[in-house]
């Protein structure tokens, strides 16, 4: 029985009276590969906002590697092993894609060593090997602004990899692609799996299946169900949240 | 008592000024995430357009008038401010939208310009150019547009525009000969006289009211009224207000975001024409009348928190009572056995030129604590 | 793409090759009071490079960089009048006479050794930059709060010297141009021709450090810190530093150029923190290229020159060109000249004249100028 | 929005202005008729920013009596007729820009002779470089005193010559004598060190200050200063002013306002108001109060009335003059003097030559000292309700004066000869 | 003649591909449902025929004219209403100003027009006893009921409805769907309706599936098969 890395216990928040997140509980092992799917609204970004810091919830805990996170500032989350992928890419556009990656491979993260450091072999060699994964090798030298849409979207990925985080929290990494692309990043967060815990959030039912992972469903701000890709499909609950009352679609 | 109600009073007549001048600001900045450098020369011409507006009524046929100029003044002021904010708007400030930082380069290029405007121009012409402007915008409302085919519409838009140009020149003509005063460039300073009844003062309880501060008071709080009255209750108003709240599902109702920018953008520069009318009443006019007042402005808005208008207020009025308490030495009067080392830095402060470091200082310090100012802005942030 | 590449070097290069050329003629070819003038630009060089720092890199607009070239001018002229004062009692310079002071102020006393002075002049302004700039980064203070805020500042800062003539001879300035240094009138023609040299190879340096801030990994965080904050404090690092750090190197930069400044014109005073001064420092790297080096030190020579030569022309006119020059910027080009020549901005005209433009190598390249940064 | 049209507003943005000042910068000049060769000499004073106000009447001022020179045949040297051109160069109110258009206007165009300045700060700014380069600059305006150079010759009052007889007056014969005094001024160099000296003049005419404050330059909130006038003189009193500029139409409009006028007791004596101030001000808040200058407009002599007269026709009919415009007109014509009385063009000549000049100026005879400074006739005057002073006291004949202030403790005892190579800038007497 | 054509429209948000060469037509007095999953492009849709996204290429043609190039509140003045997803109250407003809002849509806008029509409080009578309080206070139900009745106030010729009945108690989910059938029965205008509950769905006359920005499928709501509600609705 492998330890949880991350354990959400009860949290909620409300902005200005609107419930976001309402008694959430989630745990996460170390090196699952876990897609969340909710209707709109259901508090999906919100709850990734809780766990990196820019959100301090109402109520409830955030348990990191046996240790709660509640109020510490962002960038002290991200290392100590929680990365982010947003929703639209945020890469550094005006950053080549090298550039990027150094930013987020490199170690330690204060001032001093990043002016008068340099990166050592390894992480030049890691940079590269994120590089060949994401098969951006060859434009190493171009800004990430003039990348398509997919390979920011790749770049981001690679660069929360290169921070060698425990935990990659990604959020919606296809929107916006072709189904080639889609099918492309489904198999690269696959492969990362299991060296990594990774948390995707996202809607296209056709790139969650491809996960191939457990799935859990958020509804107005709390977990529906969780389960396997074929269980959720037939949960009664799961289809009344995104087909509207059931009695009309079976009739 | 009679001593707290006179720097109740003192700080009112501070505050007062700072709030006028600092309300067009705070409307623009609020509303439309614009920081508008060149408010402090629109304030300028809003006093130069009180000082033309005197001599005109200096001259025979309105002679009989002359002790209501003022209110008249107020009038000319707002609408001369508008319509240079207008174009203003329409030529620099629509492109640049939703860049505060630009907005603010490009402000102080434009107010020095104004500057060196009305050193290098005489009065006359430049009165005469607003005249152009004036009609010319004034003949576009009024032409009927869909009566006319399109090619006369076009000779009529011109015509409407040379029409305007040559009534703008008899203007100027007539403006400098009559007042041979405005028809020399200068850099000198002029003065407006405030009309006798506005002189002196007036006491009560041993103190004296100056009947200026007292007019200036009043006008703030009838412009402080006016503008919450038209954001709360006119139809115009409202579309202000749906406009700054949601930008996009506003243009999605039908309502023409445009318009709305270009009367913001016109109502907050007609109020600092309005501030440039009570500031001539208490100093002089020259063409740095609006440049000593925009930090200070804007040190009110921060304060106060931008986008909120009770914030401005009070900010204002803070300022205005704390400037006196510390300026005027006032703190040691109050308070005369406090420690010495205390006294001894109140002292320190206790000259005008002290005490503008120190409230500015404060203000900083004050930020501190509350980074969005007294009263925070809720809602879609003017972010940077 | 590798073509262009080369293209900007190449470019970069012959810029560099003509302003050293310049710069090594010019004692020789320019009358004195010219190159006075020129090594007085070039020491407001340094300061534009710290505002390219700041502002270009890292999206910190402050319009109180006068403080800190203030403060650097202080250091210098203080260290220049307590070396000059020799006619009067306890050897305190002569202004204190006007306001009856005998005794000298203690802060001055640091200031009889030069080596104190040669740290002063940036360690100061680098300091109080560091404070101002760690309370309000701390706060997460930004954009135009930021501007206002430091200006607001500057204004304290300009009261605060400008009225305290006991201490440092208010509104008139500590005078540098009567001092001996080496037995040699600071003032004089020749002193001032080792001004020149001086200021020149500093430009130069201030350049090099500039460029090493800004070429590796640091430089890429103000850049990332500039474009998208949250995204940098998700990656790990602190923007906060950073922030101050950087704001701390171009206030110790805006010292060195503000005392170079101030030992070849003569004098420092509470001038220097007017806020006109600053705001046209950051003109000059808008005008030349916020984000490029280069820009900055180019915009603030070619523009101060420019300004004394159209004022001794028309005097009353530089307001306008300048004021015709913020707007022309801001709205037309926001890269600057140097930003939009590198950014292939003749070749874009060209081809909105009517001259076809080569298809660009990659798809993307189209869309290029619709995400302009937004500050 | 195209690049090519933002470019094009951009653009017609600057050529407009461009073309607006180049239509406002004509000028007409008188030139000499029969003069056989040029000397050009520069004049430096703020064409814009905040002191372009004032310092434009003076380069109006010098302008005349230099085309005044020209129609009377020039300058002659060595039995050659020179003609007077001139390079106007732009201060911009900007101190630094000061020391930096002298040094052009010596290196550059290598003028003999310039003249220019207004305020404390811009002489302070230009003093060391016509050390450094041991070049010649007439400064016009009445001042605080307390220097000597070797390389400025001052043709403005000294305190001694201007707020001293003043403040004697002001305790001992004005209708507050006696009462105590209050002192407002801008905060800068001037008001600070005058108001030092008047301090000590005060004490030792056995009278009280009750108090001082400055406002920042550019400041025109006057209310907490007149809140501390009220609370320090309540039964009215002295008020000495040297508040620069716009400050004072802000001070005057709003002390009457609260009631500090001469009806209730309170005199104010003004240090930098002469007739284009109270004209800028309105003489209807301040008729009653007083004024103390060496030249006022109201003068009855004939050549009073002719600069006067001359300076409305040169300029237009609602013009006036005022003392820092007759001492910038002195000046030019001093330097006429000196020129050929030395016989060259040659500074240091003309330097040793200056000292013991005459000339009838305005205000009457006035004569360069060996401190660099003229003799100068004192007068004090009270404001009429037309705009014009009231002579009331004038000195008997000029009063000598004093570069070092020998009220003030750090310079008394000291003066300043040039003549005397062992006594120089300052010496004890 | 068609109250709303659209052909061939391409828009890209930055560089990303959104809408992918979308055909589709709405006709008057006609409720047209476009189904498919998060993120395909719907509102993407819905916002290019408003004028909130401009599309690279295509055209628009409104009532017979086209519209791609008038800008959105003249859109708005010639007919068409928006209701968007996720309501778009204007929060500090009260729900009596929201609603007059709605007017401005009208000739002579809300100058001539400042009386709210009641039959606004006929479809949705909840919306009276809430006039003085702020748009942003109501409840999401309430929201959506309140951004319907300011976008028929405007009495438009064609209804863009976004999502209507996501994250809504089933009663008024109920409410606002009869209200919706009851303004095409009674004014005859078009309503063209992005919806995932197929209840809903199976409420209009046509459909158009979308998948990946491109339209799939199209054709009768009565004949829409289990297969195509599988394959775009269900997870």
């Amino acid at each position: 029985m492998s330890l949880s890395l991350l354990e959400l216990n009860n949290i909620s928040v409300s902005f200005e009276g609107f419930l976001a997140l309402n008694k959430l509980n989630l745990t996460l092992q170390q090196g699952e590969l876990r897609a969340v799917i909710g209707p709109n609204g259901a508090g999906k970004t919100t709850f990734l906002d809780v766990i990196t810091g820019k959100v301090i919830p109402n109520s409830g805990e955030v348990i990191f590697k046996g240790n709660s996170i509640l109020g510490i500032r962002e960038h002290r989350i991200a290392r100590l092993g929680i990365g982010r992928k947003f929703q639209s890419p945020r890469v550094f556009e005006k950053l080549t894609v090298y550039e990027n990656l150094a930013l987020s491979v490199s170690k330690p993260k204060r001032p001093w060593s990043t002016l008068f450091g340099k990166l050592n072999k390894i992480q030049r060699d890691q940079i590269n090997h994120l590089m060949n994964i994401v098969n951006l090798q060859s434009r190493s030298n171009i800004s990430a602004g003039l990348l398509s849409h997919g390979q920011k979207q790749w770049l981001e990925i690679a660069m929360l990899v290169g921070q060698d985080p425990d935990l990659l929290l990604v959020d919606e990494p296809v929107a916006g692609l072709t189904d080639e692309e889609s099918d492309l990043t489904a198999d690269l967060l696959k492969s990362l799996s299991g060296n990594h815990t990774i948390l995707v959030i996202d809607h296209d039912m056709e790139f969650i299946r491809r996960l191939e992972s457990p799935v859990t469903v958020l509804h107005q701000g709390h977990v529906l169900c969780e389960g396997s890709m074929s269980d959720i499909q037939i949960d009664p609950q799961v289809i009344e949240v995104y087909l509207g009352q059931q009695e009309e679609g079976s009739k | 008592m009679q001593l707290i109600l006179e720097s109740l009073f003192n700080g009112l007549a501070i505050g007062s000024v700072l709030l006028i001048a600092a309300l067009g600001l705070a409307i623009v900045f609020g509303l439309m995430g614009v920081i508008n450098l060149a408010h402090g020369e629109l304030m300028m011409l809003g006093a130069y357009s009180t000082y033309v507006t005197q001599l005109i009524f200096k001259l025979t046929p309105l002679k009989q008038f002359y002790n209501s100029y003022v209110i008249v003044s107020l009038v000319v002021a707002f609408v001369v401010t508008a319509v240079v904010g207008i174009v203003l708007e329409r030529s620099i400030i629509k492109r640049l939208y939703g860049r505060p930082l630009e907005t603010l380069l490009a402000t102080w290029g434009v107010s020095l310009i104004l500057q060196q405007f009305v050193r290098s121009v005489p009065l006359a012409y430049a009165s005469g150019l607003i005249c152009t402007i004036l009609i010319g915008l004034i003949f576009h409302i009024i032409l009927p547009k869909n009566s006319l085919t399109y090619s006369q519409a076009r000779i009529a838009k011109v015509s409407s525009w040379v029409f305007s140009i040559l009534l703008g020149l008899l203007s100027a003509n007539w403006l400098s000969s009559s007042i041979s005063k405005l028809g020399r460039a200068s850099a000198r300073n002029v003065d407006v006289t405030a009309p006798s009844w506005m002189r002196g003062g007036f006491d009560l309880w041993n103190i004296t009211f100056p009947v200026t501060r007292i007019v200036i008071i009043v006008i703030t709080i009838i412009a402080v009224f006016s503008v919450t009255w038209f954001l709360k209750q006119s139809v115009w108003g409202m579309r202000i207000r749906a406009v700054t709240q949601n930008r996009s599902m506003s243009e999605c109702l039908g309502i023409s975001t445009e318009t709305v920018d270009v009367l913001t953008f016109g109502i907050g520069s007609g109020l600092a024409g309005i501030a440039g009318v009570a500031v001539s009443l208490l100093g002089s006019v020259g063409p740095n009348v609006g440049g000593n007042y925009i930090v200070g402005c804007f040190m009110v808005v921060v304060l106060g928190g931008v986008g909120n208008l009770l914030g401005t207020i009070i900010a204002s009025f803070s300022i205005g009572i704390m400037t006196d308490l510390i300026g005027a030495g006032r703190l040691l009067t109050i308070w005369p056995d406090m420690p010495a080392p205390l006294a001894t830095t109140v002292d320190f402060f206790a000259t005008t030129s002290m005490a503008r470091v120190l409230i500015f200082a404060l203000i900083v310090a004050f930020l501190q604590f509350r980074p969005s100012g007294l009263f925070p802005q809720k809602g879609r942030m003017v972010e940077g | 793409m590798k073509n262009s590449f080369t293209n900007k070097r190449l470019f970069s290069f012959l810029v560099w090759a003509a302003i050293i050329a310049a710069i090594i003629a010019a004692p020789s070819i320019l009358p004195v009071f010219r190159l006075n003038l020129l090594g007085r630009y070039l020491s407001l060089a340094i300061v534009a490079l710290g505002v390219d720092l700041i502002w270009g890199y890292t999206g910190l607009l402050s319009l109180g960089q006068g403080i800190f070239f203030a403060l650097g001018g202080y250091c210098a002229a203080m260290f220049l009048q307590l070396n000059s004062a020799t006619n009067f009692p306890n050897q305190i310079p002569e202004f204190f006479g006007l306001y009856g002071v005998q005794q000298l102020p203690f802060f001055w006393e640091p200031f009889r050794s030069s080596l104190f002075t040669l740290l002063a002049i940036w360690i100061v302004p680098a300091s109080v930059a560091a404070i101002l700039g760690f309370l309000v980064f701390r706060n997460r203070i930004k954009g135009v709060y930021f501007s206002i805020l430091t200006q607001a500042a500057l204004l304290v800062f300009f009261n605060f010297f400008n009225g305290q003539q006991k201490l440092i001879n208010g509104t008139n300035g500590l005078k540098t141009d009567v001092t001996l240094l080496f037995g040699q009138m600071v003032g004089s023609d020749s002193m001032q021709r080792y001004f020149f040299w001086i200021t020149a190879v500093l430009v130069i340096l201030a350049w090099f450090f500039a460029r090493w801030i800004v070429r590796d990994r640091f430089g890429n965080i103000l850049i990332a810190i500039r474009d998208d904050e949250a995204r940098v404090r998700f990656t790990g690092y602190n923007p906060t530093l950073f922030k101050t750090i950087v704001f701390a190197i171009a206030g110790g930069l805006a010292g060195i150029s503000g005392a170079l400044y101030t030992i070849q014109s003569g004098i420092v005073s509470p001038q220097f923190m007017t806020v006109p001064f600053s705001i046209e420092m950051v003109i000059w790297v808008a005008v030349g290229g916020r984000g490029t080096l280069l820009g900055a030190i180019l915009g603030a020579v070619i523009i101060n020159y420019a300004k004394s030569l159209v004022s001794e022309a028309l005097p009353a006119s530089w307001m306008f060109i300048q004021g015709g020059l913020f707007i022309l910027v801001v709205t037309a080009l926001p890269e600057g000249v140097l930003g939009w020549m590198q950014s292939d901005g003749p070749r874009n005209l060209l081809s909105r004249l009517g001259v076809r433009r080569p298809l660009s190598t990659y798809p993307g390249l189209e869309e290029r100028g619709k995400d302009e940064v937004k500050l | 929005m195209s690049i090519t049209k933002r470019l094009f507003v951009g653009l017609s943005t600057i050529a407009l202005g461009a073309s607006i000042t180049a239509c406002g910068g004509s000028d007409q000049s008188t030139s000499c008729v029969d003069c056989d060769d040029q000397v050009t000499v520069g004049i430096l004073h703020s064409l814009s920013g905040t002191m372009a106000i004032s310092e434009s009447t003076l380069v109006d001022t010098e302008k005349m009596a230099i085309e005044e020179i020209n129609a009377a045949g020039g300058v002659e040297v060595g039995g050659k007729k020179y003609e007077i051109k001139y390079i106007v160069e732009d201060g911009a109110s900007d101190w630094p820009t000061f020391a930096e258009k002298s040094k052009k206007l010596i290196d550059q165009d290598k003028v003999p002779v310039v003249f220019g300045g207004w305020t404390s700060a811009s002489r302070k700014a230009m003093l060391p470089v016509y050390e450094s380069k041991d070049a010649f600059l007439y400064y016009p305006i009445q001042y605080e005193a307390q220097e000597c150079s070797n390389n400025i010759f001052y043709t403005g009052a000294t305190p001694n010559q201007q707020s001293e007889p003043a403040t004697e007056f002001m305790f001992k014969r004005s209708p507050a004598a006696g009462k105590p005094f209050f002192l407002v001024g801008s905060d800068y160099v001037f008001p600070r060190t005058s108001n030092t000296i008047t301090i000590e003049q005060v004490k030792s005419l056995g009278g009280e200050v009750v108090g001082e404050d400055y406002l920042p330059l550019g400041n025109t909130e006057v209310a907490p200063i007149i809140a501390k006038i009220k609370k320090a003189l309540p039964n009215g009193g002295v008020i000495i002013n040297t508040l620069n500029g716009d400050q004072n139409v802000a001070f005057f409009k709003q002390i009457q306002d609260v009631g500090i006028t001469p009806d209730n007791g309170y005199y104010v004596m003004s240090y930098s108001i002469a007739e284009e101030e109270i004209s800028t001000i309105g003489p209807e808040f301040l008729a009653g109060h007083y004024g103390a200058w060496n030249y006022m407009m109201s003068i009855n002599t004939p050549a009073s009335k002719k600069f006067a007269r001359n300076f409305k026709k040169r300029w237009g009919s609602d013009r006036v003059v005022a003392d820092p415009q007759e001492s910038a007109y002195n000046m030019v014509y001093l330097w006429k003097a000196a020129v050929e009385k030395a016989g060259t063009f040659d500074d240091n000549e003309v330097r040793k030559a200056l000292i013991g000049v005459k000339f009838d100026a305005p205000q009457g005879p006035v004569e360069v000292m060996p401190n660099h400074h003229l003799s100068q006739t004192v007068r004090i005057g009270q404001i009429t309700s037309g705009g014009q002073f009231k002579i009331l006291e004038s000195t008997n004949g000029p009063v000598l004066p004093q570069a070092w202030n020998q009220f003030e403790p750090s310079s008394k005892g000291y003066a300043c000869d040039w003549t005397d190579s062992k006594k120089g800038e300052r010496y004890p007497l | 003649m068609n109250l709303l054509e659209v052909q061939n429209l391409n828009t890209y948000y930055g560089e990303s591909h959104i809408l992918r060469g979308v055909d589709l037509t709405v006709n008057s007095g006609e409720m047209v449902c476009l189904i498919g999953r998060n993120g395909v492009g719907k509102t993407t849709l819905l916002k290019s025929i408003i004028g909130l996204l401009t599309p690279r290429d295509g055209e628009i043609i409104f009532d017979g004219r086209s519209i791609q190039r008038i800008s959105p509140h003249e859109r708005a003045r010639s007919g068409i209403a928006y209701v968007p997803q996720g309501r778009e109250i204007i929060p500090y407003l009260t729900v009596e100003e929201n609603l007059l809002l709605g007017m401005e849509a009208l000739p002579g806008g809300l100058n001539k027009n400042k009386k709210i029509g009641s039959f606004i409080y006929d479809l949705f009578p909840i919306l009276k006893q809430f006039l003085a309080r702020k748009g942003g206070d109501l409840s999401g139900g309430q929201q959506q009921q309140l951004a319907i009745a300011r976008a028929l106030l405007g009495k438009p010729k064609l209804l863009l409805l976004d999502e209507p009945t996501e994250g809504i108690q089933p009663n008024i989910v109920q409410d606002i769907e009869s209200a919706v059938r009851q303004i095409i029965v009674q004014t005859g205008i078009g309503v063209l309706l992005v919806e995932q509950h197929l209840h809903f769905v199976r409420k209009s006359d046509r459909y158009y599936a979308m998948q990946r920005g491109g339209i799939v499928s199209s054709g009768q709501t009565n004949q829409l098969s289990k297969a195509v509600v599988e394959k775009f609705l269900s997870v």
